[in-house]
């Protein structure tokens, strides 16, 4: 493999998708979740899929369209409130969901991503999100041990990508996807625009390509409907099986 | 109801001062900018990465560009874009003046409820625990009373925590309380209610402010 | 004070500097060390600092220069092989040094500059740089526990500031000082370049202004030295007190 | 003695493979890429935050622009600069093919010793450790004997040690070995050098290649 040239197709993604794998994805509320990725994902047939990122996204953005498929087993997310479907699962025992506070689930995605074995943290403390995680006792102060998060493919929306990896991100699609980027053995990028090696100002470059194994280019990304919707009840429909 | 909720996000908007940094949880505290003097120029920070949103645009809508809640913003000069993760180091070092949060149940001593109804609403927490936990000042919302007339403000939380003794104050559309380390004290009566109303609709005990003076 | 204009002179800034205080700065090498802020360090006749930083500096260079006037009582530093007085210091009781792992170290401060309380790793476990640290059992494996550092006051130096304090650093002179500006009370930076709110690309910020308090302009950097002497024993002499 | 190092030098840049990240250490380890092959296109990594170091440059020296021992350097295309904690994050996570490191002493089964003198140089560890414990690949480099002629390659180090089981190849001007699980083992002699040579210079004891010939 040239490490200096990732750039590859869908068809040659597909299989790269497998049976209880654990799959991290970049996006906050689908925005930023790569949408050829999520269809390159429910087109592979990969089920039994362990699922962590921000939330559930829409019935019909960002990781929501996997997840009302059914083929996945359990979810670590922030949020599931935009995608009844999400919770309908959870309810029915189909979907395991372990709920993580934001900014925690993000940093423990990063500890894995940078070769952390797990940190400390107050937040969450006597809650019912404390699950049996491990208390450790510093001095005469206890805390929660978060365990550190790495995924066996993880999937990321950039704006730009050259060649050997190098991303940068638009705006708030940045989101989780650098942390994802980091932490996943398999990372794959869609970017809206590929360009090659030496045309991104190295300063800029938020996701050095030493990170990154494959990058597809996007279709275009489809998440500013959730505000087109003008009728917002179509926002949470389920798509048909 | 529409209306308890522009009178409560109209009064939690005197809250907000010159300077701040802010940042607004979905429902009632996304109202709040509309209520701004123009004379108020702050920072409004938002968990997925971005400082100093501006206007809701109204042209040119940028699908990459959004709050927590994925509604399209704007940013005005000297805003800026970063990851969640640092978005949420902001909020835990404490470097958001205020934050302005919708909730479920508060208790007297100032626990926060807001994340799930076992059950029948499953939202999950968002970043509402690392909010409670870091913001140098923690307002709740809520209208007063649920649908059925039972008490938001309560002895003890019957939901689920977010986070415990993190609210600061509470601002519905009868009342205004701040909360001590000592009491949950009853600092202002909104236009129309009196004293009398608030204890009838108000599941724990308050005292009442020395300065409070109903009209 | 108006969060939106921070810029002030050196001369405000001296007083800043107290006994007694814990301050990070940034740097490695030397390189990306705010010299104009060492200066003003130097010049607020602060001691019994207690310094956290990457490296002692060379002994005209960075931190060192401060290190050579016997004011700080402790280090917390990588190492300090460039800086022989600090060595000599070391040896004679004169300077408290405690050696962390590089990027243990600047783990350490982004800890503390995020609002974390500790992180597990396992580097360092069993050698001399364990020190008193304590160690945590997660199954049946050990980590060492590494805590949070914050200060009293940090020196940070960027190539551009606008008014805000929102940063754009140079090069591989960015190295620690993101996460120094992130982890002190007083956040203090030197920037070759300050400019109004608005000309920074807001997606090219490093450093979001929201962490920094006082901006004082550059009067040029120092660092190049290092290597454009070319009798390098020149590099290591000791400064006159 | 500066023949000795080019020798090491020269030999470890046989071990740098096309497409490889490649973080080296300071001292014999810098001279490494004066003896790279023109074909071979790999990416240099520094611990202060740079992927894709170029060769040093002649003019225009940038004083912004170093590696981590504060030389100069260039970069590539398709190069990056970040911050130190990414760095790291690099090293510690795996994604450094290849560390060349210099070393003061290094044990059979591969405990490194390269960042102190107890009482005489005190460098500090610097990124020594993070680069052994992730590295995929550690090379220790070193001239074979102290000046006085005592061992370097020892049963245990004697110095404090930096990393525990992590040097997987040791090069010297005398020999090539590898480091396994089970032994410490001989398989490459530097021209000039003997089998016997070896042994007589070499602190522990060490199996010998069977695809080892004298020449």
């Amino acid at each position: 493999m040239n490490i200096f040239e990732k750039v590859t197709s869908y068809e040659k993604i597909r299989p790269l998708f497998f049976d209880g794998m654990t799959l991290l994805f970049g996006g906050f509320g689908g925005v930023g979740t790569p949408p050829g990725l999520v269809d390159c994902l429910i087109e592979s047939g990969a089920k039994n899929v362990h699922l962590i990122g921000n939330d559930a996204g829409f019935p019909w953005i960002g990781m929501g369209k996997f997840i009302c498929l059914e083929r996945a087993t359990s979810l670590v997310a922030s949020h599931i409130g935009s995608n009844p479907t999400a919770g309908d699962l959870m309810n029915l025992g189909k979907l395991k969901v372990e709920f993580s506070p934001q900014g925690i689930l993000v940093e423990r995605i990063r500890a894995g991503g940078v070769g952390l074995n797990g940190f400390l943290t107050e937040i969450g403390k006597g809650t019912k999100l404390e699950y049996d995680k491990q208390l450790v006792k510093v001095g005469d102060k206890e805390f929660l041990l978060e365990s550190p998060i790495t995924g066996d493919v993880g999937i990321v929306y950039a704006r730009k990508a050259d060649t050997f990896g190098n991303l940068i991100f638009d705006k708030t699609a940045r989101n989780t996807n650098p942390y994802v980027a980091m932490a996943t053995k398999v990372t794959i990028v869609e970017a809206e625009e590929i360009v090659p090696m030496g045309e991104l100002n190295p300063e800029e470059i938020i996701v050095p390509g030493i990170y990154v194994k494959h990058i597809v280019p996007s279709k275009g990304y489809n998440w500013k409907w959730i505000w087109e919707m003008k009728d917002k009840s179509l926002r949470s429909e389920r798509p048909a099986k | 109801m529409g209306d308890e909720r522009q009178v409560i996000a109209q009064r939690a908007a005197r809250e907000v001062k010159d300077g701040m940094i802010v940042n607004l949880g979905i429902g009632i505290p996304s109202l709040v900018p509309d209520y701004l003097d123009a004379s108020i120029h702050v920072f409004f920070q938002a968990e997925n990465g971005i400082l100093g949103m501006g206007p809701t645009p109204t042209t040119n809508l940028d699908g990459n560009l959004s709050n927590a809640a994925g509604d399209p913003v704007s940013l005005l000069p000297g805003g800026s874009y970063f990851d969640s993760a640092l978005a949420f180091g902001m909020i835990r070092r404490g470097f958001i003046d205020i934050s302005i949060l919708g909730a479920l149940q508060v208790s007297a001593n100032g626990n926060l409820a807001n994340w799930i109804v076992p059950g029948k609403r499953v939202p999950g927490v968002g970043g509402a625990m690392e909010l409670a936990y870091g913001a140098k000042n923690l307002i709740a919302l809520m209208t007063h009373c649920e649908k059925d007339g039972s008490p938001k403000i309560v002895k003890e939380c019957t939901l689920p925590i977010t986070t415990y003794h993190c609210v600061k104050k509470i601002i519905t559309e009868m009342a205004v309380f701040t909360i001590t380390d000592d009491a949950l004290q009853l600092d202002e009566l909104m236009p129309g209610y009196s004293i009398t109303d608030v204890k009838n609709s108000t599941g724990a005990d308050f005292i009442v402010s020395s300065t409070l003076t109903e009209k």
